[in-house]
């Protein structure tokens, strides 16, 4: 017996949990609720263990084993099953999402006790673990995709919790529509797989990218592109960020879990998983290299600038998965999942320290009426601080692991740009990050003498040792410099094989047959050159952290040595206001795209639809009564008019003759 | 035999009820709901009884009618008209179910529901040209009435709208069915009106396919609406009792894509080919602008309405992609749209049961008073947007997978249009359900009684059943697609390379484009 | 020579029927149309159908022009119908239709001057008598002979219906 | 020497028996005492034989009288519409003539004195007896529509009706004068004969004379622009007359429109076709049109009455057997769903009160279920919805015009038909959709009823099973 | 010798001051008096027809015109006289309670 056919239980606790919760929730009590809710991720993460080590003795070269558990859509010669892949990046994801998921779940308890529709809350966030693993573990691009917009759901539920709020409900019905725009891209890139393909099954796909495609063909970049537009959607990059932002708008352990764990580092995973096609457009990974790279340090830039304790944090997630794509741009999936674990981590940890702070201070968030705190809330400190120290990247916290193989990567598979942008990216969040710790927990206080802060229950501080403890030791899993040693990438090895050479040659037989010989041996040629140079990384890696304290320094000088600098220093800077109004991008949407479409559509209706089309309809009936008044005013009661009317007719049918004959 | 006996049992009931006298609405309701739940759960009867494997029709009947004209009563029912049949049996159901609130002229009212559901199940079983327009017209009136009778403020004008608006574009289509007539005495020699036989035996040219095109596609287009034939909907649906709107959105819509696929295809495969272009230049027209307008409605029943416009813009999308991907997801898009609108307008009907107002504006906080209600609307919500895991999902996906394979910009543009339904529907959705509740009328609202609960059940298993497990639906159109595929197909022998044609010569198409665009 | 017969006929018939038209009083208007009755049997003689001719003076002018007469002195009917002034917002109607009937006379004039008929067939001497008249009634039109009696006795009965004084 | 005068007493049959019942009628009535409905017994037992004895002969075609008078498929036919319509006018008289006080002794006889001449009118094949049968036919309907002589709307529609009547009389005489002079014949068949020869379609005046036979004809089958009278004519006459009205003398009309044009005038085809579909399409228009504007049901119908002429026109442009088959089959029909039309209007009458307007209709369908479904029933049949026998009947034309390449036409007419959907409904809104103004009151009285259901019966089964009909109607 | 269309035009033209008549006059009866002169111009087509063609059809058909002219004026003169009692005119302008 295989384990693989457990598979199917790993989605499907947190899917019982959901329901039960969702149906019975008000009856069963606050308590039962908590059990139940819990015990579906957790024992989901029971089974992916079991699933993880019976991977652990797959033979290697054999292809991973899927769990189809029926036919799912069938149409012709279209037939998707709605199945699982079971492979070392479903597993890894898996892992995150579970093992994430079950402690967020715990902190919640504790978070969202004094809710009344605490039953709700959880039914959602299960729900979501649910959608999440379907993303993961789908086996072909359409199951990926009900997950992808399933989480996409459960996040507007989430965000849109607090339903009585407007700014919150807007921000659901913000993420969800941002996030439709994605979908629609991705819908697209499934559209064209499969007009290339035949099929949207991943391992099918994967297989025959090389030879099907044609490598910086149209229709591998279009697709890509397509995809990579998805991508964006879902992981908050340029342009469909904008969303994140506001989702903060929903409770806090909602933000560490979706917001940024798990969720928006979907599309990381979906750029990873369909990395064979990625590898067939380099046009493609230019664009995600830039995009992520700009992202990275657009993010960070306004994280300098906002005081909100959870925006920042957010701000700084959209930055983060900007170097995973980056990495995903230059070829490095491996770091980019890597980042994406560690990411996990430290920023779930951050997200839920924030959480026990704003639990701690009766929901106030604006880190203004905050500092001095570490006296208040030391497990939280020093949890919090441990997160930002790794998402700074110094050494030997996980985010240092991670980020700098990113760098590295982007300096020696991509070029000099990107490295730069990372890099300041690096700086600016050492910067802001510390700017956040200093704020909140350093200095003076600037409290609300009527808010009592206090530490946060057992039940929440728990998980942030536990995710502390990982945001620490969580580089273990990617060693880099020592040949082997690099876990992570060894794990992954098997999904993200890809034999440039033999695409390349498919390509060139492909071309040729129409007529177009060219040739790539350039590409091959460059790209067998790249060596691993151990020596630059070290010192990139001596470099970044250098640029990691250099911020934390920056940060200190302002926020602790002259804390009065950064408001006199800023006041009046056009550059400053435009960086805090974050690039007035959302009102450029609002301006350009939401208010157009709104008002063309009130056009459309009361304009053209009332009055044009249904204008016309009435017009019709208009006209006819009209005539009709016209016929029966005819009709005046007067014999002799009758008698004219029809010598009338009489001689306009004489007339009719003659014209005929 | 027994497909008529399934028609006529509600015409029956209703006669039935003709003795019932009008004081006892008690009996009146509950014998008008025991026919139609009769008709239903034998209805399913067909479903077990079906053959999946083959396109011929089953079930049939013929019996000399006419004969002068070589009018017979011609009935079956194959793959394309299985699901619609069975799902008029159901929404009749339900919407008698849901109509047990109706205060006024209680027994006229389920005669009225009764004899529509005969003239609805009759058009679909037709296979005789002159059957088939004597049910679609008859159909008209007891809908009228509803609507007329047991709508809102300005029913008269919508009830005639719809009645006229329908009526002058299927008097075309009887011309042209009296000229195929005539055309087919001519050809063949036979005074029919058989579809089937002529169907597979006429012979006609691109002229004359073109105009009989037009003139069956006015019929049905502004049935199913598209743009720019759907103003009557709106009015239709907004003034209608809820049953009408369910049974409206449910049935009387799908008739109009059920006729493009009955006939404008089959009879007139070049001209198909020829009008796709502008068929689906309308469809996706109806999509974004159903969409759009949807988007700014101050009425939920409008919304809805305008809802519909762009989900049968899917339809009609699928239909015309004429592969099996598209044909196959319009099919299922026909049952979606039905089971989906119909619940949308039930619980709209509901919440205008309480409160006596649809205008949005008036409501806002729901959620918190009545959850039942908030979770069933929020379902049918998602099914609408086409959340994957429902059932709108499987159907869109088809049609826009099927349209992509054919005509690629055309599936781009429809694609938008799940970004706009999100906007819609959400956007409603949230100015209802969620902020504060402003109004303090709404405090008061009680949620759903049991017997809302049960006109609900049935169609959220459903959503999640063709959700996640389509599979009992999908397979009984195979055949059927398949048939009507290769009717279409012969003519169309050289554009249909690139929709039907396996993987390989898809990818030969695609490499030959790339070889043209590519950037080396 | 026939012609000068025609003309002052033809003419007399004319002024007479347009007498008819504008005469203020319904009297005089019966009187003149007796009076172009009877110039058109003079009419008939000319073409030599002498039967109808009598029928005309006895039939037309008589029988039937005094029943016109009857009924009006009947009525007593005053001069009410001041002339012949039509209602004015038909002025224009009639005026036009009048311009366009006298087009259609000019054309139906030019036309049938234009074409060329055959002189007139020689008749025999008994042409248009009661004789040859009568025989063709009794023969080929015998039906209609039949037919016109049904006509009479139901005008004679619709006349009695509506004309009897007492309302029952 | 005389020679015997050919007669043929046995092709009159109907003709005969019918006008020996009318002036039974008349006797009878003189002595007979206050109770009268012997008379009626009479009178449907005349109509009766008429129309059985109009099978006297069968191998139709049968001309007589020196090619006037003809017993063929269409003119039986006809006579049995006749029958049927004289015979459904009489019984909606019945409680009618009581209730509004009206002798019936002169009417039942003038009602059978028209329909001898609307048999004379639709059997005739010579100009001077069509002459004759449109006279006693007009004659009658003058009177009828005047008998009742204390309202001052009797008297105007007859005085209307006559003037016109005359008028219109003089252009088909005119008419039928230059054809005549034309062709030197005033059979219909010589006529043809002489302009198939081609000379005779050379005459200048053979036009015009056409123009005004469409013109005379057109008066008489109320085709526009010759309907002037319609509206207020079927408004002032009594309504079993104008039931009457609407149907019988209209079908003889058409019978010989029909026969003076595709008979008589074949060789004139393109002309007159021309005209006519000119006519027809006006008409259809102008009749929907001005019925959307009413308010009193009867000017109602009496719209409806005038766009149904311009369907039936098309019949006549289709000129084929078909065509004529399909006009007898529109006429049965149209005879069924006018008189149970009607016979409701008049149920819904009372004394001094005649509750034409619209809005007496108010909540009937509630009030008197039956009674609204069945003027439901009636009014959407006119309107041509399935599975009723307007539509069969409309079906059947559309079908001869098709079939003789008139597309146009069908589609102004088809369209005309979803105008007419307009009106009709509103009458059923009326009885559905308003609250009634008052109690209802409706007397059922029996033998209208009686009259209302043969119209259904007739309108539902020439619906659902007009093959029997269908089959009898094609030669 | 009298050319027919010299009869033809004489008859056009006593038809057309009879359609005048109709046209202009507001007294029934004179307007029915102009019918009359209708139909008297279509006898004299009639009758021209017959001696040109040496047939006696136009004048059994005149002879008919004449008959139903008779019919018609005895109902006609009934028609006004019972419209006469009820409302006491004959003039046409004054009869139009229906319309429109």
């Amino acid at each position: 017996m295989s384990f693989v056919s457990l598979a199917f239980l790993v989605p499907l606790f947190p899917l019982i949990g959901s329901i039960i919760n969702g149906f019975f929730g008000l009856k069963i009590g606050k308590d039962r609720v908590s059990w139940v809710a819990c015990a579906g991720p957790v024992m989901s993460f029971a089974v992916t263990l079991i699933l993880l080590f019976s991977t652990f003795f797959h033979p290697e070269g054999t292809p991973y084993p899927e769990q189809s558990l029926f036919t799912w859509i069938a149409a012709g010669d279209l037939v998707i099953d709605f199945g699982f892949q079971i492979d070392p990046l479903s597993l890894v994801m898996m892992m995150v999402v579970t093992g994430v998921g079950s402690i967020i779940h715990i902190y919640s308890i504790g978070y969202m006790y004094e809710e009344y529709s605490y039953y709700r809350y959880f039914a959602y966030l299960n729900l979501f673990l649910f959608s999440m693993l379907l993303l993961v573990m789908g086996n072909n691009l359409l199951v990926m995709f009900i997950g992808w917009e399933g989480v996409g759901v459960c996040s507007y539920f989430l965000i849109g919790y607090y339903f009585e709020k407007k700014s919150a409900c807007d921000a659901g019905v913000k993420a969800f529509v941002v996030n439709r725009v994605g979908d629609f891209a991705f819908l697209l890139g499934i559209f064209g797989i499969f007009k290339m393909f035949g099929t949207i099954d991943f391992t099918e796909v994967m297989t025959a990218a090389p030879t099907t495609l044609i490598y910086d063909g149209e229709a591998a970049t279009l697709i890509t592109l397509a995809l990579f537009i998805g991508a964006t959607g879902k992981s908050a990059q340029i342009p469909l960020y904008t969303w994140l932002p506001d989702a903060m708008e929903g409770p806090t352990p909602v933000s560490a879990l979706i917001h940024a764990a798990t969720m928006v580092t979907a599309g990381v995973y979906m750029v990873v998983r369909c990395s064979a096609l990625f590898n067939m457009a380099p046009l493609t990974m230019m664009i995600i290299a830039l995009v992520g790279g700009g992202t990275a340090l657009f993010a960070a830039t306004i994280g300098c600038t906002q005081w909100d304790i959870k925006r920042v944090l957010a701000y700084s997630t959209v930055s983060q998965i900007g170097y995973m794509f980056l990495a995903c741009g230059v070829g490095a999936y491996t770091a980019a999942i890597f980042h994406l674990v560690t990411h996990a981590f430290f920023k779930a940890c951050l997200f839920l320290g924030s959480g026990s702070v704003i639990h701690g201070m009766h929901h106030e968030q604006d880190i203004r009426k905050m500092g001095g705190l570490k006296d208040h809330f030391p497990i939280t400190y020093v949890t919090f601080l441990v997160s930002t120290i790794a998402i700074a990247g110094i050494f030997p916290f996980s985010g240092f692991f991670s980020k700098d193989e990113i760098l590295y990567h982007a300096l020696m598979d991509g070029n000099v740009i990107y490295w730069g942008m990372g890099i300041s990216g690096a700086f600016i969040t050492a910067f802001y990050m510390f700017r956040l710790v200093f704020l909140t927990f350093h200095g003076p206080s600037h409290v609300d003498p009527h808010v009592h802060p206090h530490e946060s229950p057992k039940v929440m501080t728990l998980p942030l040792i536990i995710l502390a403890f990982l945001a620490l030791t969580g580089g273990i899993l990617g060693i880099p410099l020592i040949h082997g040693w690099h876990v992570l990438h060894n794990w992954l090895e098997p999904v993200l094989a890809f034999d440039l050479e033999t695409a390349l040659h498919a390509s060139e037989v492909m071309l040729a047959e129409h007529g177009h010989h060219t040739s790539f041996a350039e590409v091959l040629h460059e790209a067998q050159n790249k060596s691993h140079n151990i020596w630059l990384e070290i010192t990139l890696m001596i470099f970044s952290v250098g640029v990691a304290l250099a911020g934390i320094a920056t940060a200190w000088f302002f926020y602790i040595k002259k804390p009065e600098l950064p408001g006199k220093l800023t006041k009046g800077q056009w550059g400053f206001d435009l960086v805090e109004n974050k690039y007035y991008v959302d009102e450029f949407y609002d301006e350009t795209i939401v208010k157009p479409v709104v008002k063309g559509s009130d056009l459309l209706w009361r304009q053209a639809d009332a009055r044009g089309v249904d204008g016309v309809v009435n017009g019709v009936a208009w006209v006819i009564k009209l005539f009709s008044r016209a016929a029966s005013s005819f009709q005046s009661g007067f014999v002799r008019n009758y008698a004219l009317i029809m010598v009338m007719g009489f001689i306009f049918l004489m007339i009719v003759s003659q014209i005929e004959i | 035999m027994f497909l008529t006996f399934l028609t006529f049992l509600p015409l029956i009931g209703a006669l039935a009820l003709a003795f019932i006298p009008k004081e006892e609405e008690g009996a009146i309701k509950q014998t008008a709901l025991a026919v139609a739940v009769a008709d239903f759960l034998l209805s399913l009867q067909l479903y077990a009884d079906f053959d999946t494997s083959t396109a011929e029709m089953q079930f049939t009947m013929d019996v000399p009618w006419i004969t002068d004209w070589g009018i017979s009563y011609h009935v079956g029912i194959d793959g394309i008209s299985l699901l619609l049949y069975i799902m008029t049996t159901m929404l009749t159901a339900i919407s008698i179910l849901a109509s047990f609130g109706i205060k006024k002229h209680v027994k006229e009212y389920m005669m009225a529901m009764l004899a529509l559901s005969t003239g609805m199940l009759g058009v679909f079983i037709s296979l005789d040209f002159f059957l088939f327009y004597v049910f679609w017209e008859f159909q008209l009136v007891p809908m009228y009435l509803i609507i007329g009778v047991w709508g809102g403020p300005r029913r008269i004008y919508a009830a005639v709208k719809f009645f006229i608006y329908t009526a002058v574009g299927s008097l075309l289509m009887l011309v042209a069915i009296i000229w195929i007539y005539f055309h087919f005495h001519e050809t063949v020699g036979v005074f029919t009106t058989d579809i089937m036989l002529i169907t597979q035996q006429i012979n006609l040219d691109m002229i004359e396919q073109k105009w009989l095109f037009c003139a069956f596609f006015l019929a049905f287009a502004i049935k199913v609406p598209m743009f720019p034939f759907h103003t009557w909907l709106p009015d239709a649906h907004v003034e209608a009792p809820t049953a009408g709107s369910v049974i409206l959105a449910g049935v009387l819509l799908k008739m109009g894509t059920y006729g493009f696929l009955r006939f404008n295809l089959p009879l007139f495969p070049l001209a198909s080919v020829e009008f796709l272009p502008y068929v689906c230049g309308l469809a996706v027209i109806g999509i974004i602008y159903g969409a759009l307008v949807a988007m700014m409605q101050e009425d939920l029943k409008k919304l809805v309405a305008y809802s519909s416009v762009s989900h049968l813009g899917f339809v009609m999308l699928g239909i015309f992609a004429f592969n099996h991907y598209g044909l196959q997801g319009a099919l299922l898009q026909n049952i979606n749209h039905g089971i989906t609108s119909g619940a949308l307008f039930l619980l709209v009907g509901m919440i205008y049961d309480r409160r006596h107002t649809r205008l949005i504006a008036d409501f806002g906080g729901l959620a918190k008073v009545i959850p039942v209600f908030t979770v069933c609307f929020m379902i049918m919500t998602l099914s609408s947007v086409g959340l994957p895991g429902t059932n709108g999902f499987i159907g869109e996906f088809l049609v826009l997978l099927g349209m992509f394979q054919n005509e690629m910009s055309y599936a781009i543009v429809a694609t938008s249009g799940v970004i706009l339904a999100a906007c819609y529907m959400l956007w409603m959705f949230q100015r209802v359900m969620f902020l504060e509740i402003t109004n303090p009328e709404n405090e008061k609202l009680t949620d759903m009684t049991p017997r809302e609960l049960c006109t609900m059940v049935p169609l959220i298993l459903f959503v999640f059943w063709i959700g996640f497990y389509p599979k009992p639906f999908t397979k009984t159109f195979d055949a059927s697609i398949e048939h009507l595929i290769t009717q279409v197909q012969p003519e169309d022998a050289h554009g249909s390379q690139d929709h039907h044609a396996s993987t390989e010569t898809t990818i030969k198409m695609a490499q030959a484009t790339a070889v043209q665009n590519g950037t080396h | 020579m026939e012609l000068l017969i025609f003309y002052p006929l033809a003419l007399v018939s004319v002024i007479l029927a347009f007498l008819v038209v504008f005469n203020k009083n319904a009297i005089g208007s019966a009187v003149c149309l007796i009076g172009m009755m009877l110039g058109l049997a003079g009419v008939f003689v000319l073409m030599q159908a002498h039967f109808l001719a009598i029928l005309q003076v006895i039939v037309y002018a008589g029988a039937i022009m005094v029943l016109f007469m009857f009924v009006i002195m009947l009525l007593n009917l005053k001069d009410d119908d001041k002339g012949w002034k039509m209602r004015e917002r038909n002025v224009w109607l009639t005026s036009g239709t009048g311009v366009l009937m006298i087009g259609v006379l000019y054309k139906f004039m030019d036309t049938t001057a234009e074409a060329e008929f055959n002189s007139p067939a020689t008749v025999p001497d008994n042409f248009g008598t009661a004789e040859l008249v009568g025989t063709s009634l009794f023969t080929d039109f015998v039906l209609p002979f039949e037919v016109a009696s049904i006509l009479l006795l139901a005008a004679m009965v619709g006349a009695v219906v509506l004309a009897k004084s007492k309302v029952d | 020497m005389i020679a015997a005068p050919e007669v043929d007493l046995i092709s009159l049959a109907p003709v005969l028996v019918l006008s020996v019942f009318t002036m039974l009628v008349m006797l009878m009535d003189l002595f007979i005492g206050k109770n009268k409905s012997a008379l009626v017994l009479v009178a449907l037992t005349g109509l009766l034989m008429a129309a059985v004895s109009s099978f006297a002969k069968t191998d139709w075609p049968v001309a007589s009288f020196g090619g006037s008078y003809v017993v063929d498929h269409m003119s039986v036919f006809f006579t049995m519409i006749f029958c049927l319509s004289s015979a459904l006018a009489i019984l909606l008289s019945v409680d009618y003539n009581q209730r509004e006080k009206i002798r019936v002794g002169e009417y039942y006889s003038l009602i059978l004195f028209c329909t001898v001449g609307m048999i004379i009118l639709a059997s005739s094949t010579d100009l001077i007896m069509i002459f004759l049968g449109i006279e006693i036919v007009s004659l009658c309907l003058y009177v009828l529509a005047g008998i009742r002589r204390g309202d001052s709307r009797s008297n105007e529609a007859a005085l209307k009706y006559f003037l016109l009547g005359a008028f219109a009389t003089g252009f088909l005489l005119y008419g039928m004068t230059l054809l005549y002079g034309s062709t030197g014949t005033t059979k219909l068949a010589g006529i043809a004969e002489a302009l198939s020869s081609g000379e005779a379609l050379e005459q200048p005046l053979l036009l015009m004379g056409m123009v005004l036979l469409v013109a005379g004809f057109g008066f008489k089958v109320a085709s526009v622009p010759f309907h002037m009278w319609t509206p207020d004519v079927y408004q002032g006459a009594p309504t079993p007359v104008t039931a009457f009205m609407a149907v019988g003398p209209k079908a003889a009309a058409f019978a010989a429109f029909f026969r003076v044009f595709t008979e008589a005038m074949p060789g004139l085809a393109p002309s007159w076709e021309m005209l006519l579909s000119i006519v027809a399409v006006i008409t259809m228009f102008v009749g929907n049109l001005g019925a959307i504007m009413q308010t009193n049901i009867k000017r109602l119908l009496a719209y409806s009455s005038i766009s149904h002429a311009g369907y039936i026109l098309i019949a006549i442009i289709a000129k084929s057997s078909l065509a004529s088959s399909a006009l007898v089959f529109y006429m049965l029909a149209y005879a069924f769903m006018t008189f149970g039309a009607f016979g409701i209007v008049i149920l819904l009458g009372r004394d001094g009160k005649e509750n034409l307007e619209l809005e007496d209709y108010s909540g009937l369908g509630f009030q008197a279920p039956l009674l609204g479904l069945a003027m439901s029933i009636f009014l959407l049949s006119l309107g041509g919805l399935p599975p009723l026998a307007g539509f069969v009947a409309k079906f059947y034309i559309f079908q001869a015009a098709l079939n003789e390449g008139y597309v146009v036409l069908v589609v102004l007419a088809v369209l005309n038909s979803a105008i007419s959907f307009y009106y009709y409904l509103r009458v059923i809104v009326f009885m559905y959709m308003k609250e009634p103004k008052g109690e209802l009151k409706v007397s059922m009285t029996p033998i209208t009823l009686l009259v209302i259901i043969i119209g259904i019966l007739g309108t539902v089964e020439l619906g659902l099973f007009p093959g029997p009909v269908l089959t009898l109607a094609h030669p | 010798m009298v050319p027919l269309s010299h009869y033809l035009i004489f008859s056009a033209t006593l038809f057309s001051i009879g359609v005048l008549g109709v046209l202009i006059r507001r007294n029934a009866i004179v307007v029915f008096m102009c019918v009359e002169i209708m139909l008297n111009a279509v006898n004299v087509s009639l009758i021209a027809f017959d001696r040109y063609m040496n047939q006696h059809d136009g004048q059994i058909f005149s002879f008919m015109v004449m008959c139903v002219a008779a019919a018609e004026v005895s109902v006609g003169l009934a028609i006004v006289i019972a419209l006469f009692r009820n409302k006491a005119t004959v003039n046409l302008d004054e009869i139009n309670l229906m319309k429109w």
